[in-house]
């Protein structure tokens, strides 16, 4: 996880997984807590994509697996599981779990709600369950789920935050209005959502009839009531926490966390991994082209694409310079100016929270190097004055990075502009590939799977493959390790299929990594325990200190 | 005085072309200006349109050479006739002749030639004159609009006018609020002298000067009009200016003429009621010290919601019967006294058909007003 | 005309108004590059789902069939249901709308309070000192924005002395103090930039009144000379300041917008950013009908209190 | 009530200014009014001497900014940024130019009284008719109601003023007295619901309302039609013969000053140039610049072609001549005439000119100067101004301060 | 006379010596004597001056590129210091950047003013001068600009255009013309009540000659009133849509901009938002005394009426 390189982070970050060393003192009490968003709508995890929404519902809902505070899947409703072949898991459910509605949670009700996903074609995570050929529930304790060819990743999918494939909703509740489920989700969590206020608050309330335990037997959670208030302006979120008016903040502006750190203050902040990675992508191809025209489609559901090149030359469609571009960034600074310190540099694509495949600094890792990014460039034959100009969309809270960015590629002689547009307008923008270069990431990634597959892969009429491509890369041998690696699931052999794959990434570097972001939680000193893997904010097992 | 001028005075038979049956230089008919009191289209939409009947049929001539003046108390409609008669507003009814030609309808070229020959001259002086243009300007303009005289020539015949009407051509560069009140408003006869217009209609040239400058005023627009041979509609409350002025005069009571005639006739052997009480109230340096007598109280109806029958009939104290709230007398001539002239002395009165001995006897001034 | 009469046709013409403002907006949003669809389902939606999506909100007829079929909708009351949040905008708008009427309300109190008194006392006392620290004042609302303002009483009233909460919203149904200290910082920040320009017309308006005749007559009449302020000069010098608060209730309106997002507070204006950013057509639409009414009918109700403070018109009798 | 009508004392010719025993209600001598503005000083009056008898209805006729109205502002100091200065300005004995803005506050509504021209401007728009009144008769002092701030307050914007009060009565009584038809309604009215004749009666009314001694009346019928003026000019007449207030009434209008008023005093830039009861006025005129404004009137009974107009403009005030203000219009103008400019007596009493003509040493046939005795002529100018060397009071500017 | 003579004489008035706008130039001279004569005046006049100027020459004055992030962040204003007014969070000299901002964000608020203003004012001029149907069609469409949310249009511009100087400044342009156009309308309706403009008509000028030659000259001088005191709106409303990430491009310094930024910073270096604060707070109270004192030199009454 990102534990060990948090800036100053102070331990408090319990999971709600494993033993936490719980302290046994007089736990109860009710929080206020702050989440940086502007509205927060739906949660039905089926449809759920946005990271702060997962944030919320992982506190009401239950997963068939889950993250433990190290990152490690661990059960949920499951208490354990088995791979009898490549294409079958079978799981064992605990006995006792109830919705917040009374209904009994077992194998059957878990089966219902795979098979609900399954049946959702406006679901967004559809694709996670498009291989799942069948579903049974022999008993009440027994799931299996049949796979219709080996699928790696496939048991990340059902974690209850970031894979919210396997996060187990309410029958009855749905199918009484489904409308409203959107909004009052009936899950089997720690919490109930009793109250909400549009767009200004949640409320949630213990439930009672929780399953887990503390090593003490103490039933969970701590916390009678868990207030979310949303507060999208980062200087009063700052204002709040440390008036004490929240106890808890999803996100801190990192300037003010800087502030913070090193304690003393009644605030302790904690620079959580959410499995985030940060880079710049590169245009690789013209969209126009002939052997792209046609491809683009599959990504961007654009059937005609962009003239905006014609004519045009498209630096980055040379590797040369995709390499300088990917030298020229010195991810240092970045880290400290742009983000105060909350993240880490990035130099390939596999991100900490994969800890299995995770290496700092790979082999050919992207590395500083503003000399032989001038080489480069000068091989490919920029060496004008400017070089060469291009401009860099990206969203407002991209706006500090690509500040930083663009003054690091003015140093090797790439005049950058920025074009910073609201979210729905960069999404268009993006898959109209009338940009040099892209603000890109993506978060919760615990397997590397998710981060390559849709994003790298080359875009194919049928499948999820290439579907999210933002800059038009393709290589045949990056393809086909990626495939490997899918049907493989044992890790062993997978991490050669992966390893090679990174290799070609780092030759081609379509993506100029910069960093894997931290997100600095604050809680009150008093508020102890909350559970922070993967980025997430977890109550579960968080408590307030008389 | 400019060569320009002695040519556009041909005619010298002046003011008895009218009296010897000749066309006049202007005439109107049934002459009506209506204004509406609201404008929004919701109302409209709610049929909420009211009408200010400023000017409600009137007929009038105007001779050449000759002036009329036109009296009456505030808000009976006399600006509105001149600027009506003018074209400054479209007429709502009725049909207006300039020199033997129908101008009511007059549009493009045709008004801009009619804006050449007939010219006003306003109340307020100050209000008449861009308060952002020298004085030079101001009189250049309808030079330059009717191509009369450019460059040069142009700044020649405005010093030209300038003397004309008395001031120093070194004003020309002023600002209308550099001049004093009889300055300003030589000015604006100088502005309304540069087309060599016909007609001057003069719109209460004289009301908001003192009376020194009043004279001075006076005394130019007659001196004008013998020597250009101009004819005027002169617009006044003060009976006594239009008295001294006027050839003929034109009683206006709520937008309509109650009595009409020379002059003298007007002011000797006055018909209608109404006139009789404008007379008695004048107030004189010559006569009899002490108070004025009054038979006129309260004021005029509203002219959106004019009474029936004879407009004047809710102040007349010479009110005779049902007749005057149910019938609008029409103007007709006055048979009166040996002096007047019937067919030019005309007025708008039941009494006008009835007997001579009810009137005296109902009259409160007896039977010789003014006599 | 009767004032009822006069109302009717008021509100006739606020309808209109509103009307032709929903049209428009109808319309320019749809002008906006952006898919409600796709800001839905991520950016990352396969074009399939995003297809059925646009299917399904109705955004692949015609534009005409649209506006139709939303002016029908509409004209029943119904001001469709939120892309989002799957709720009616009409129950949004209703959540949302209290805060910013009551920040809004209380800013106009605010402002009113403060810029009447000291823009009389500064015109009476004309060039004195009263009148430079009056002016100071104004100058110092009306040169700062409104959220700037915010910021900092937020910091000196919340984050150091702590006498009121730092975000967030409190329903007056749960006590009217708890009210009052969640918006107050947000009614000055509002309040003051409104405030500081009323207070320079009422200056400039009872300046214009104190050298009327009236005025004369009323010293002339041998009056003391605080009664002649108060009670000659005040309400004539309001007149016109009624119709310059009327109009410049966008000033406050606009700034209610940012100061929402500084305190974290749902309100209409957060609400219309929100939605616009994420391409919800109806929650816009219903939005701005919201505020288009609210511009309107305040305006209505400013014109029927300056005739009531204007006998000099009737009603209608002004435009 | 104090309103007992007092028994008329018609001003009879025969009354004159400085040698009566009585003392005047009110005397004025040798008043300087100036303003200070960026062009310059602007004396508005400049040495005006006047006095106004019980009973009396006093006129002052002068063109456009020849300080009429000035010179009345100045007597209950309300000429805002001037600086006012006379020999004497007296009401009944007392000192006005040594009254502070509270004392003078008292003189205002209770002893003199003010109706201003353009009854439409000079009513507040916002207050009703009787309102406006029974505020005045409140200050009066005698109805026994409060006055205070915060009384007033409350009857302005919340309870209105009782239409059972004693003053609100008095209001209504006074707009009967006035002639103003439903007094009881009009009262409730506004100004702008009543035409101008009938504000113009408000504004009398109200004048009234205080029971003062004298009525300034600037200009009262300017603004209105001949038929309303007449009704306005009588209806004073009429105030007067009942309750023998005196009334000062301001106009250009000779034809107004010759029917209503028993003396005049002929202003010219701020200076004054004849005075005299009215007949002997017309009768009589000695100043030129009274002869050249009496003839350049039309009449109804004259049938001259050409009227007598003065030729010329008013002097700017900043830029008056010395001595003579109207020496650079008047044809009669001579060498005397840049002298200081003093008055002189003619046979009938109380008739004064500002003339040089009049000067012992000047022979003249009324027009014409026929033989000019300078030095004589001078020593006799200086011995009149002499006599009017005294001490200056000056009255502290208190510059329209709403205290 | 050819609508571009006509225009020629009622914008620059070269062909009538000595106006401009069709005033007077004498104007200048009550200009200057406003200005020594009032302490205020002096005050406002001086700090446009020198705001202006610094703007103007901001490439030739300022100490660094405003844009190079070249010294330590956060550091506070030392006037001995390389950094006068300290740096802001990535490193960049404030002192450049309010420098520059300067340019930007008075050359926003002028634009978006001008664009107000000469929509307003044709409209207003239109709608008053002809009443009737036209003004209640012009007057319905104001009531309809008045009504639309401002913000909305300016987030629609920047949504269809982008972020970018113009965008802001039409974005911001368009909340003024409903109140020039108000203004404007409301005094013509007063102006064609003077009687000069009957007595052009009565000359024989067409209505458009009688609308820009004698009505727009006289509605010149309390629309340059509100011309300045909406530049200082404008430089406001700028930095309210910087705050709502709507403002000119991200990184090109503007008061604005300086100001969002450091909102969040201000517990920690208040100088990056308060210095700004305190630059556009100057600069709004100079434009304000500035048109004060423009006011008394166009008050007529002031020169008077000799
Ligand atoms: N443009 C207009 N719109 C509406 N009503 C008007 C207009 N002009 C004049 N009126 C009305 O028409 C009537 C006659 O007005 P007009 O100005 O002609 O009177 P007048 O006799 O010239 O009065 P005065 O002596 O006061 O100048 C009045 O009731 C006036 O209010
Ligand atoms: N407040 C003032 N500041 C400067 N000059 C003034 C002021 N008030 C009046 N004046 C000047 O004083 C002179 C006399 O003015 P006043 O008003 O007394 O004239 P008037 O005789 O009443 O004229 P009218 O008949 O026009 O009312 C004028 O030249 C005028 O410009
Ligand atoms: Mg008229
Ligand atoms: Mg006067
Ligand atoms: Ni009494």
């Amino acid at each position: 996880t990102g534990d060990g390189s948090q800036p100053g982070s102070d331990g408090s970050n319990g999971g709600d997984g494993g033993d936490g060393s719980d302290s046994d003192s007089n736990m109860g009490g009710s929080i206020e807590a702050g989440w940086a968003f502007n509205a927060v709508e739906v949660l039905d995890p089926h449809y759920v994509d946005l990271y702060q929404q997962i944030t919320i519902f992982s506190n009401i809902f239950s997963g068939i697996v889950k993250l433990d505070r190290n990152g490690e899947i661990v059960g949920d409703a499951a208490s354990d599981w088995t791979l009898p072949d490549n294409t079958t898991y079978e799981f064992t459910i605990r006995e006792g779990m109830t919705f917040h509605n009374g209904d009994t949670l077992d194998a059957s009700a878990i089966k219902w709600s795979i098979e609900r996903l399954m049946g959702l074609d406006d679901s967004p995570h559809i694709g996670k369950v498009a291989d799942i050929e069948s579903v049974e529930a022999p008993d009440a304790t027994t799931l299996r789920i049949n796979l219709s060819r080996p699928v790696a990743p496939f048991i990340t999918f059902l974690t209850r935050g970031p894979g919210r494939a396997g996060t187990i909703v309410n029958k009855t509740a749905v199918e009484e209005d489904p409308q409203r489920y959107r909004r009052y989700p009936v899950g089997s969590g720690p919490f109930e959502l009793t109250e909400r206020s549009t767009g200004e608050s949640l409320t949630l309330t213990a439930f009672d009839d929780y399953w887990e335990t503390d090593s003490e037997g103490n039933s969970l959670p701590y916390l009678d009531e868990v207030v979310i208030n949303l507060i999208p302006e980062p200087s009063t979120m700052w204002s709040a926490i440390t008036t004490d008016g929240i106890q808890y903040a999803d996100e801190l502006p990192p300037q003010n966390a800087r502030q913070v750190q090193g304690g003393g203050g009644s605030v302790d902040v904690a620079g959580v991994s959410s499995g985030e990675w940060s880079c710049l992508a590169m245009l690789c191809n013209d969209p126009a082209s002939d052997e792209w025209a046609e491809r683009q489609s599959y990504a961007s559901g654009n059937d005609q694409p962009t003239d905006a090149w014609e004519g045009t030359d498209i630096p980055t469609t040379d590797r040369r310079v995709r390499q300088a571009v990917a030298m020229a960034i010195d991810r240092e600074e970045l880290v400290s100016t742009a983000y105060f310190g909350f993240a880490e540099p990035a130099h390939s694509l596999i991100n900490p929270a994969i800890a299995w495949a995770y290496q700092e600094q790979p082999e050919n890792a992207q590395m500083y190097n503003p000399e032989r990014a001038r080489e480069l460039l000068d091989e490919a034959g920029y060496t004008g004055e400017p070089r060469f100009s291009g401009s860099i969309l990206g969203t407002p809270t991209d706006e500090r990075v690509m500040t930083v960015l663009q003054q690091q590629l003015s140093n090797v002689g790439i005049d950058a502009t920025l074009d910073v547009q609201q979210e729905s307008s960069y999404w268009d923008n993006i898959y109209r590939y009338n940009h040099m270069f892209m603000m890109y990431g993506g978060g919760g990634d615990i397997d590397p799977w998710m981060s390559w597959w849709k994003q790298l892969r080359t875009p194919m009429e049928e499948g999820s493959s290439g579907a999210w491509q933002k800059n038009l890369y393709s290589n045949e041998n990056f393809d086909e390790a990626l495939s490997k690696s899918f049907n493989t699931p044992n890790q062993d052999e997978r991490i050669e299929y992966v390893r090679e794959a990174e290799q070609i990434f780092l030759e081609d570097a379509p993506f100029a990594m910069t960093t894997f972001p931290l997100t600095p939680k604050g809680s009150v000193t008093q508020l102890k325990n909350v559970g922070n893997q993967i980025g997430l904010s977890n109550f579960h097992r968080a408590y307030l200190e008389e | 005085m400019s060569s320009q001028f002695e040519s556009s005075v041909t005619d010298t038979t002046g003011g008895q072309s009218a009296e010897s049956g000749g066309e006049p230089l202007l005439s109107a008919k049934g002459l009506k200006k209506h204004f509406p009191v609201e404008q929004s289209f919701l109302d409209r939409l709610f049929g909420d349109d009211e009408w200010v009947h400023a000017v409600d049929g009137v007929d009038l001539t105007l001779a050449e050479r000759e002036t009329l003046g036109v009296v009456g108390e505030s808000g009976c409609g006399k600006s509105t006739l001149g600027r009506t008669l003018s074209r400054l507003y479209e007429p709502t009814a009725g049909t207006i002749h300039f020199d033997g030609e129908e101008i009511s309808d007059a549009e493009g070229d045709r008004l801009k030639a009619l804006r050449k020959d007939v010219q006003v001259i306003f109340q307020d002086p100050l209000s008449s004159l861009n308060p952002r243009k020298t004085v030079g300007e101001i009189v250049g303009k309808p030079l330059a609009v009717h191509d009369i005289a450019t460059g040069e020539a142009k700044d020649e015949r405005v010093a030209e006018l300038f003397e004309e009407v008395g001031l120093s051509p070194d004003l020309r560069d002023r600002y209308p609020h550099e001049f004093s009140g009889g300055q300003r408003q030589r000015v604006g006869i100088a502005r309304a002298l540069a087309v060599e217009p016909k007609l001057i209609i003069a719109d209460e040239p004289v009301s908001a000067l003192d009376v020194s400058v009043q004279a001075q005023i006076i005394n130019l627009m007659k001196r004008l009009q013998q020597e250009y041979g101009l004819s005027y509609v002169f617009i006044a409350h003060d009976l006594s200016v239009v008295r001294h002025v006027s050839d003929r005069i034109a009683v206006m009571y709520l937008g309509k003429i109650v009595e009409e005639g020379p002059t003298h006739d007007i002011f000797e052997a006055p018909a209608h009621p109404y006139t009789k009480s404008l007379l008695a109230a004048i107030p004189s340096i010559t006569g009899e010290m002490g108070r004025r007598t009054v038979h006129l109280d309260g004021n005029p109806p509203s002219p959106i919601d004019p009474p029936s029958g004879c407009p004047f009939h809710t102040r007349c104290p010479e009110y005779i019967d049902e007749e005057c709230e149910a019938d609008e007398p029409a103007l007709q001539p006055v048979e009166q006294s040996a002096e007047s002239d019937p067919e030019r002395h005309r007025s708008a009165c039941h009494w006008n058909d009835r007997d001579e001995a009810d009137r005296a006897a109902q009259s409160p001034y007896g039977n010789d007003v003014g006599g | 005309m009767g004032m009822r009469r006069y109302i009717a046709k008021r509100v006739a013409h606020a309808l209109v108004v509103i009307y032709i403002v929903a049209t428009i907006v109808f319309f320019a949003v749809r002008a906006i590059p952006g898919d409600p669809a796709r800001v839905l389902l991520g950016g990352d939606a396969s074009a399939e789902a995003i297809a059925a999506l646009r299917e399904e909100m109705g955004l692949t007829e015609p534009l005409y069939v649209q506006y139709i079929r939303w002016m029908g909708r509409i004209l029943q009351g119904d001001l469709g249901t939120s892309v989002f949040s799957d709720q009616s905008v009409l129950q949004m708008l209703i959540g949302v709308a209290e805060p910013t009427l009551s920040i809004a309300g209380l800013g106009m109190l605010i402002a009113l309070l403060i810029a009447i008194p000291a823009g009389i006392t500064s015109a009476v006392k004309q060039y004195q000192w009263e009148d430079y620290v009056a002016t100071t004042v104004s100058f110092i609302g009306i040169s700062m924005p409104g959220f700037w303002i915010g910021i900092v009483l937020l910091i000196i009233f919340a984050d150091r002395l702590g006498w009121v909460p730092a975000f967030g919203y409190v329903s007056f149904r749960q006590g009217i103090i708890p009210w009052l200290k969640h918006i107050i910082l947000p009614a000055l920040a509002v309040g003051l930039p409104y405030g500081g320009i009323l207070m320079r017309m009422t200056r400039s308006s009872m300046m214009e009144v104190l050298n009327e005749d009236y005025m004369r007559t009323a010293r002339a009449k041998g009056l003391d000379g605080r009664l002649i302020v108060f009670k000659h000069g005040l309400q004539n010098a309001l007149i016109p300041i009624v119709t310059v608060a009327g109009i410049l209730l966008g000033v406050l309106l606009g700034g209610v917008v940012a100061v929402e997002i500084v305190f974290g507070i749902q309100g209409l204006g957060r609400l219309l950013i929100a939605s616009i950013q994420r391409r919800d057509f109806p929650a816009i639409q219903g939005a701005v009908i919201l505020i288009s009414f609210v511009f309107v009918f305040m305006n209505l109700l400013v014109d029927v209190l300056y005739t009531s403070i204007n006998p000099q018109i009737k009603y209608g009798g002004s435009e | 009530m104090s309103s007992q009508p007092r028994p008329t004392q018609r001003a009879g010719p025969s009354v004159s200014t400085t040698v009566t025993e009585e003392p005047p209600l009110l005397a004025v001598d040798n008043l300087h009014t100036t303003f200070t503005t960026e062009r310059g000083d602007v004396p508005a009056v400049d040495g005006v001497s006047f006095a106004i008898n019980e009973g009396e209805v006093f006129g002052i006729v002068g063109e456009s900014g020849s300080g009429k109205s000035v010179t009345a502002l100045s007597l209950l100091g309300l000429a805002d940024g001037a600086t006012v200065t006379a020999d004497r300005l007296c009401f009944r004995d007392e000192d006005l130019l040594a009254k502070d803005e509270a004392a003078l506050r008292e003189i205002r509504g209770n002893d003199i009284s003010m109706i201003f021209q353009d009854p439409m401007s000079s009513l507040n728009p916002v207050m009703t008719v009787g309102e406006q009144i029974a505020e005045v008769v409140r200050h009066h002092g005698d109805v026994g109601e409060s006055q205070s701030l915060f009384a007033e307050l409350r009857r302005k914007y919340v309870t209105g003023t009782s239409e059972s009060s004693a003053s609100w009565q008095r209001a209504v009584e006074l707009l009967d007295t006035v002639g103003i038809p439903d007094p009881a309604d009009r009262a409730n009215e506004y100004p702008h619901q009543l035409s101008g004749g009938m504000k113009q009666r408000v504004m009398i009314a109200q004048a009234l309302a205080g029971d003062p001694d004298l009525i300034i009346a600037d200009e009262p019928t300017t603004a209105l039609d001949v038929t309303i003026e007449a009704q306005i000019l009588n209806e004073l007449l009429d105030l007067r013969d009942e309750f023998g207030v005196s009334i000062m009434l301001i106009t250009h209008d000779l034809a107004v000053v010759r029917e209503t008023c028993d003396r005049v005093a002929v202003m010219y830039a701020g200076e004054m140039m004849e005075t005299a009861d009215t007949r002997t006025l017309f009768e009589d005129p000695r100043h030129p610049y009274t002869r050249g404004l009496i003839d350049s009137i039309p009449r109804t009974d004259d049938d001259r072609e050409w009227l007598d107009a003065i030729e010329g403009n008013v002097p700017d005030p900043t830029a008056k001549p010395q001595g003579c203000p109207f020496r650079t219009r008047c044809d009669a103008a001579f060498s005397l005439c840049e002298e200081p400019l003093v008055a002189y007596s003619a046979e009938e009493p109380g008739h004064r000119t500002w003339c040089h003509l009049y000067n012992d040493a000047v022979a003249n046939d009324g027009d014409e100067v026929q033989r000019v005795d300078d030095a004589e002529a001078k020593q006799l100018i200086q011995e009149h101004e002499a006599s009017d060397d005294l001490v200056t009071p000056q009255r502290p500017n208190f510059g329209g301060e709403y205290r | 006379m050819s609508v571009s003579d006509l225009v020629e004489s009622a914008f620059s008035g070269s062909s009538e010596s000595g106006k401009t706008f069709g005033i007077r130039s004498d104007l200048l001279e009550r200009f200057i004597k406003t200005i020594r004569r009032d302490l205020r005046a002096k005050i406002g006049f001086l700090v446009v001056a020198l705001f202006g100027l610094s703007a103007i020459f901001a490439p030739m004055l300022a100490p660094y590129d405003p844009m190079s992030q070249q010294f330590p962040i956060l550091m506070p204003p030392d006037p001995l210091s390389a950094n006068p007014l300290g740096t802001d969070s990535f490193g960049r000299d404030l002192l450049s950047r309010l420098m520059y901002g300067a340019r930007i964000s008075l050359a926003v608020g002028l634009g978006a003013v001008t664009f107000g203003a000469v929509l307003g004012i044709l409209i207003g001029l239109f709608a008053g001068y002809y009443g009737g149907y036209i003004d209640d069609l012009l007057m319905r469409a104001v009531d309809v600009m008045w009504a639309f949310p401002w913000l909305l249009i300016a987030i629609m511009l920047v949504a269809i255009f982008g972020q970018g100087f113009w965008n802001v400044m039409v974005a911001i342009g368009f909340a003024y013309i409903d109140d020039f156009a108000r203004l404007a309308r409301g005094e013509v309706l007063a102006i064609r009540e003077e009687e000069y403009t009957m007595a052009a008509k009565s000359v024989g000028l067409e209505d458009y000659e009688i609308i820009f030659e004698e009505v727009f000259p006289n509605t010149v001088a309390p629309l340059i009133v509100q011309f300045t005191i909406f530049t200082a709106r404008a430089i406001l409303a700028e930095s309210t849509l910087s705050f709502l990430g709507l403002g000119v491009k991200p990184t090109t310094p503007t008061w604005g901009a300086l100001l969002g930024q450091g909102r969040g910073f201000i517990t920690q270096a208040w100088w990056i938002s308060i210095i700004p604060g305190i630059a556009i707070m100057v600069t709004v109270l100079g434009i304000n005394l500035f048109g004060d004192a423009l006011r008394d030199a166009f008050d007529v009454k002031e020169t008077g009426q000799t």
